[in-house]
């Protein structure tokens, strides 16, 4: 257990040196009034260099990420980040740029952010996009926003409702609310899917469009696709595709060719960024000719050879976040894509629905898998069963799986699904892997039916055992409130 | 033995794939896309790239980083260039921060959840406010989660006084935000380089759910915010400060001026440039904002065995269980920037903050001095810490041209942001400059500058 | 438990991708005579990068370094390995310099190494050295050989005989027999010292010369060795300083000051480059001007501002190893320096000084420390009392020291302490570490007589308990053999 | 609040101090050095310069890396530029491994013992020999502890017959490293680029201790050792064998030639150059020579649990333990590098290996054909991997400075590492050499070579 950083905080160590002031020295008052200094002491901790690594190093071992195991987190795409995608975002000539430099002295910046947007563009059959989402949620509030754009230049102004799946993940309500849009609920079908006939009712002038995932959250292909797309778009919809499971279909099937008109997509899923813990990501958007016009400002102009920055969009929605993105995962997500190449993607995307439809028919025997007979890249389970007949739940198999040093899957979501379970093993996965995880999935089915206590109390081979939610969130701690 | 090109990152053999399709039951891997409609399959070839190696790519893109030029930065506006710690870069660096995602689990994350508690202290403690969260994108971004958490405190006050020294990016994207036909802006004008706060009193009213400021503002002036929350408080409004939380160091902070939310961007500390990002938007705020806060919040807790364990907590307010009611759509963060810069406070400590303010601000006024002292100069006035904005008039974006030529990036013209600030130019000293460096910017813009007269 | 490399291969599997060859191919038999050919198969391990990865990384997790918790291993100085060093090291402009490039393509690396041979110089009191050898053993050896060079150059063949203190580490005898000299034990005397006395009687026609460290392996300083370094030089000797300990004494005594003619330094000990599991490390060698032509090929010459290698030196001992030295471990050592500067180092030694005073003199009370009132650097203590009393011994300790997340000291040497524990805590830890320390020691040495078992049976918390060394050494497995 | 330069990387407060020296017993730190005699205390101020921050001394070896220059690389001659990949380097970083010691403690170091197991395995498998080290200090001095370990087991013996076709610096190493009265060096002589065997059994006798050959020898050229293990095994000596091991990817092995011992350097996998180190020394060995061995081994044992573990085993060879009478005297050795090499090793795998050599082959095979078209141009015939030489006499060195200008490290002359071989260039071409870039060295090449003639 490491103490926090106020805690081996001591009076007067000091951690680091700055060079010497070499400048004639000036008197803080002659600088800034005395009413404009801070007078209140900051409690800040003070602390050595080598503390400082040794307690990152120590709480480093204390988690768990996808370069120790396997990490089948439905929905998020947990494959390996290769490690050239470092090297190449931590150059200097890359990473030290300023944004505000003149363009002349980010040629090499600025072909990289103009080379992914068109590959992106290519792999989803769009037109041309932006950059400037720093993830999955942001750039659904983006592509929300262009929707309003685009129907307030039309003068639509009576389309206010977006069509969302129960299915679908919970930023795509927020986001089209944070932007103003009204929300309908669409329920999935008996096969897990969005049919026309659900959304039928609601293709009228009030329609701002729909959002969809596809495959969508149970790892299911939308077969009703091209029904929905024409009827939204008869009735003068739009339809935006939230492209979090893009790693199923690469090469295979792409939105723009669906018939979506905004998309996003998660640099940090689809193209091997890492997580970080919960970011940073990033979320580009990409759209249909149509809705170009209201891209975020700048876009990434090309004239001459010469690329540069074009403010000039007089029906763009604005900035919607400080500068163009978050370039250092840019360069991280087209490193990945150029060497993976249009035959790399494709395979990839090919050997996660293989990989998830291996485990899907492994486990399909034990447990209940209640919608389709063959998945995309992910696959939802119900524990409600073993529930039922043994009080075993969702998050008791899920902490289980801790003590076999897997991370859990996503669970509890999507809704429709009780006690449901959402398995996405990625293509980086061996078939090794994926057969010891079967056969611990397979251990903890036994073990629930004979000594359902044993998984009830897992993890038991973890630093802490389970933690009190419900007090943390009763009695909120959180910030460090001193020795008490 | 010829490679298969595809193979990049993938680990099934044809022996592996062969297995494993006779037990799902297909033959072909194309029988696992038999449920995409004949008329959405994608049959042709990508019009992308052949897959290379990885050397390939690497020496690809240094190439093209190669046609990127840096110069000797006075760039600031956002994101400042002050020295980066080895020890920072190295603590953030570890694979088990970076491979792991949102801290779901915490009987396996405590690493990641204590090291976002740590963070969200560390902004308590630099703000002086009582609550903070795991990060949000940028300082820009959380700006609007600020705007966002008022409104949605003040559900039927629909206007927000905004003063206009604010970063004009910071504007142009809360209009992106807020652009709903009920919500309105009102403008705090300026009057020289600072907010005219006399015209505050007139804009509250009862509409009015928050009032937005930045110190230093966007000529690096720092404000003078005597008596405002006083203003702001006796109308029932929300008072949202908006600043670089490196000047903290030496400048009163958010809970000393009264502020109710403290927003900003913690780049300074530790991350660099990058172009923009990643780096951290922050957010802290009095107590009983706690439930409003967007994203994700970490908190103190106990085990099953009674030891201190840290948990994502709060949930309610999130996506995932509110969907459409939600305090905010953000769902990934920038925990791992976030925690960089948590190292970065840590090892510098409250010490090394007033270091780098007094070396940065010493710095700064050198250079500012000497530049008046030019007399072609002119300057937007008023009391600053380590930015300054110089009134060059037409003469701004030759200035910067020029002095690009002589090997520095000189400053920003404020006038690219926002053209109402034509001729102004904002130039940013850190503690990284040295003297040196900085008589020559003097020298090479005496040059310039005087040049110019002559030619005039 | 990590199962090894070879266990997790799978045939047939790709980790690495090579650019395709783009020059015409060509067949093997038309390059390589078939008879020259490998005709046995490779049985090496087949994986994917992820594997590779996470195989590391796991390994990582098991193993301790300083990054991660106290590390007081005598003789070692664990101090932090500042973080900065790293950075300068991994410079391309540095690294990737071929040894036999051009000497105007590699002027900044040779100015490297002149500096750093010039300030290890000023700080030991020598003349001038290299810094070839790739250790510490390596130096002392390259160091042997000086002298052999020196008295075959003065014609007296007759000197053979090296003394070595039976406190001295391995290496010390094991250099200068390779080296071909004819070793001769010094007891040290009650003080722990060497005495005069001790030397008195080998002082004579047949000596070479002796190897001390000062202060000496049992962290005492060695008062008299000026009367030593006298006698020697009279008797025509020459005196070897073992620069392990210089951690102690810099800025504070230097060994060219006390009369030694060669030294080495460990890089990896005093001047803070990372140790890697057992190396590399760097042992430069340092002389007085009389033996500046034996020093090994090439020396590095400083002309009109241009550095160069310099071969003819027709009295110098030849090479040591391949090229100049471990250059990677050079620019860190001179990063280290240059940061700490003439008071920084100082200042280090006063405080590693002080750390070992501080916990020798909270320990003295429990433990028996044999020699020695105040120490240098390090100290020893000895748990025969502790053994003849509860059959706990050193080992023991030191295990039960892992299972309180401590790194053991070094134990069973120096030979002349019974159960010896050295402990050697560096400057860069701070009080609160040593305090716990302290307080782990404390309960160690209360249980040891309260419940000697539960010491005997540490380590507990650990994924491994004590290993089975004697058959380890019986049946020798060094490889893997198959899954047998 | 001025810093105290003084204070890099340590942490002691002023109050620290005090209670410390308190707790001792004395009061000031002078104290604790008063047991140093006055006559060798340093009172003095050191002659070197004051500490300067990190940044400032980072910007100063910026600036002196800047003043070397990095070409077009074709040389090798014992260390080559292979690609490393980014997994190797970022496995081999972890501070885990980066900042232990050597595994004395096995319960705490079971990740750089298992490493080093699976060094050592790797090493027997690409030599076919049964036991090898956790490494050794360099290529060179492996070839030394190989030879060393030869007279140790041959104790009466006391003549090594070394072929004149080895590194030159090795030869230089073993008669620095053997050069007592009694030991004696018997050449094997060159005929052409090969060791002339023919002279073999007539320098054999009841003295020789071992015959020690390298191949690829110091010209590149694959010495043919068909025959050399009977006549040196019928003297009943040691037959030591030294290669670049990355030619085992397609050349015959140590095992298959009958070797004994094998030594060489393992820079070739996944190491920079560096300047020359560090790399890696590694020695291979028939299994009766396992208690010859020098520096340490690891072995798999079991623990008092009954799982498997790995140790430092067969200690008593050790300095440690034997002293004087040790195997050897190598202590710190180069465990991170072999980590490294291992990692390299595992990723690429025997395709990965046969590749690199193909490639690498062939690229080389395609240069020298080229240039040998120059007509100007003579070799050192004979069959090789991916190194060859060229006997350019008077203009070696000439062509070598002209390459540099036309942007080449051209290849090295052995001239300078021995001056018996004067004229003679060593040319390596590594798979990281593109058609272009070899291209263009046939183009620079002749425009020299040409050139020359012309003058002559
Ligand atoms: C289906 C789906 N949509 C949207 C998101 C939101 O993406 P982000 O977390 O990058 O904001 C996620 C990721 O968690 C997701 O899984
Ligand atoms: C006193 C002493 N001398 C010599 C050595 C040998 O140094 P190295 O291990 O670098 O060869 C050591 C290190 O272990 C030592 O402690």
């Amino acid at each position: 257990m490491n103490k926090l950083l106020f805690e081996i905080s001591r009076e007067g160590r000091i951690g680091y040196r700055f060079p010497e002031n070499d400048v004639p020295d000036k008197a803080l008052d002659d600088c800034i009034p005395e009413n404009l200094q801070r007078k209140r002491e900051l409690p800040l901790p003070e602390i050595s260099e080598h503390e400082l690594v040794r307690h990152y190093a120590n709480l480093a071992r204390r988690n768990f990420g996808v370069d120790f195991g396997f990490y089948p987190l439905g929905s998020c795409t947990m494959k390996y980040n290769p490690k050239i995608n470092e090297t190449t975002a931590s150059n200097p000539a890359f990473s030290q740029n300023h944004p505000l430099q003149p363009e002349e002295t980010i040629q090499g910046s600025l072909e990289v952010m103009y080379l992914l947007l068109k590959y992106l563009s290519e792999l989803t059959g769009m037109k041309w996009g932006t950059l400037q989402p720093l993830a999955g949620a942001h750039g659904e509030f983006t592509g929300m926003q262009i929707f309003k754009a685009y129907f307030r230049d039309r003068g639509e102004h009576k389309r206010t409702k977006v069509l969302i799946p129960t299915s679908a993940h919970g930023t795509n309500p927020a986001s089209a609310h944070l932007a103003g849009f009204e929300i309908i609920e669409i329920p999935a079908d008996n096969r897990g899917l969005v049919s026309f006939e659900a959304i039928e009712p609601y293709l009228n002038d009030e329609l701002a469009g729909i959002m969809l995932t596809n495959p969508n959250t149970l790892g299911l292909y939308e077969k009703e696709i091209m029904e929905i797309s024409r009827g939204v778009h008869q009735a003068g919809g739009l339809l935006y595709y939230d492209g979090a499971n893009m790693n199923a279909v690469m090469g295979k099937s792409r939105p723009g060719d669906m018939g979506f008109d905004v998309l996003h997509l998660n640099l940090h899923k689809t193209f091997s960024t890492p997580h970080g813990g919960g970011g940073p990501g990033s979320g580009p958007v990409l759209v249909q000719e149509a809705l170009l016009p209201f891209l975020p400002v700048p876009d990434i102009g090309l004239q001459d050879e010469k690329f540069s920055w074009i403010w000039n969009r007089p029906k763009s929605i604005g900035k919607v976040s400080g500068f163009y993105g978050n370039f250092g995962v840019i360069v991280r997500a087209l490193t990945y894509l150029m060497v993976m190449g249009k035959d790399g993607l494709t395979h990839a995307s090919e050997m996660a629905v293989l990989n998830a439809n291996y485990l899907r028919s492994q486990l399909n025997s034990l447990y209940e898998i209640p919608y389709g007979d063959m998945c995309k890249h992910e696959f939802v389970i119900s524990a409600k069963k073993i529930k039922d007949d043994t009080d075993v739940s969702a998050i008791d198999i899920a902490k289980s799986l801790i003590d076999n040093n897997i991370h859990p899957p996503t669970i509890y979501f999507p809704l429709i699904v009780p006690e449901a379970m959402m398995f996405e093993p990625t293509e980086t996965e061996t078939k090794e892997t994926l057969d010891d995880f079967i056969k611990v999935m397979k251990d903890i089915y036994k073990q629930a039916y004979a000594n359902p206590e044993y998984i009830q109390n897992a993890p038991v081979h973890t630093e802490i055992g389970r933690a009190d939610e419900v007090a943390a969130a009763r009695h909120p701690k959180v910030s460090w409130a001193g020795g008490e | 033995m010829a490679q298969n090109r595809k193979y990049s990152y993938v680990p099934h053999t044809s022996e592996d794939i062969d297995e494993m399709l006779a037990s799902i039951g297909v033959s072909r891997i194309e029988d696992l896309f038999a449920d995409i409609p004949q008329d959405v399959k994608f049959t042709e070839v990508l019009g992308l790239p052949d897959g290379k190696s990885e050397y390939e790519i690497e020496k690809f893109l240094q190439n093209l980083s190669e046609k990127n030029d840096r110069k000797l930065s006075f760039l600031g506006c956002g994101m400042y260039d002050h020295i980066i710690p080895a020890a920072v870069t190295a603590a953030a660096s570890s694979p088990a921060f970076v491979t792991s995602y949102t801290p779901y689990q915490p009987e396996i994350s405590q690493g990641m959840l204590q090291a976002i508690f740590e963070f969200q202290t560390m902004i308590c403690q630099l703000t002086g406010l009582d609550v903070s969260n795991a990060s949000l994108y940028d300082g820009h971004t959380a700006a609007a989660e600020a705007v966002s958490m008022a409104f949605q405190a003040k559900k039927k006050r629909k206007t927000v006084i905004v003063s206009e020294a604010v970063h004009p990016f910071t504007l142009s994207l809360l209009r992106t935000y807020f652009n709903e036909q009920d919500i309105q802006f009102r403008s705090l004008p300026l009057k020289g380089g600072k907010t005219d706060f006399s015209q505050l009193s007139s804009l509250l009213d009862d509409t009015t759910a928050a009032v937005f400021i930045q110190t230093p503002n966007i000529f690096g002036i720092l404000e003078d915010l005597n008596g405002i929350s006083e203003l702001i408080h006796q109308n029932k409004s929300f008072f949202i400060l908006s600043s670089n939380p490196m000047n903290f160091g030496m400048t009163k902070t958010p809970s000393e001026w009264g502020a109710d939310i403290a927003v900003g961007d913690t780049q300074p500390f530790g991350l660099p440039a990058n172009l923009g990002g990643p780096s951290v938007g922050y957010i802290a705020a009095v107590k009983n904002l706690l439930r409003k806060m967007p994203g994700r919040i970490v908190g103190e807790t106990q085990d099953d065995r009674g030891q201190r364990a840290f948990v994502l907590t709060l949930q309610a307010r999130e996506q995932h269980i509110k969907r459409g009611r939600a305090t905010s759509n953000i769902c990934t963060n920038q925990a791992l920037a976030a925690l960089t810069t948590s190292a970065y406070i840590a090892l510098v400590g409250p010490m090394g903050l007033e270091e780098v303010n007094r070396q940065s601000m010493t710095k700064a006024h050198y250079l500012k001095e000497a530049l008046l002292a030019l007399k072609e100069v002119k300057d937007v006035p008023g009391p600053f810490a380590y930015e300054f904005t110089l009134d060059l008039g037409n003469r701004a974006d030759d200035f910067i041209q020029r002095m690009l030529g002589k090997g520095f990036f000189a400053g920003v013209h404020l006038g690219a942001l926002d053209s109402s600030l034509y001729g102004k130019v904002a130039v940013a000293v850190t503690e990284k400059r040295t003297k040196e460096e900085i008589d020559r910017y003097v020298e090479a813009a005496g040059e310039i500058l005087k040049g110019d007269q002559l030619n005039e």
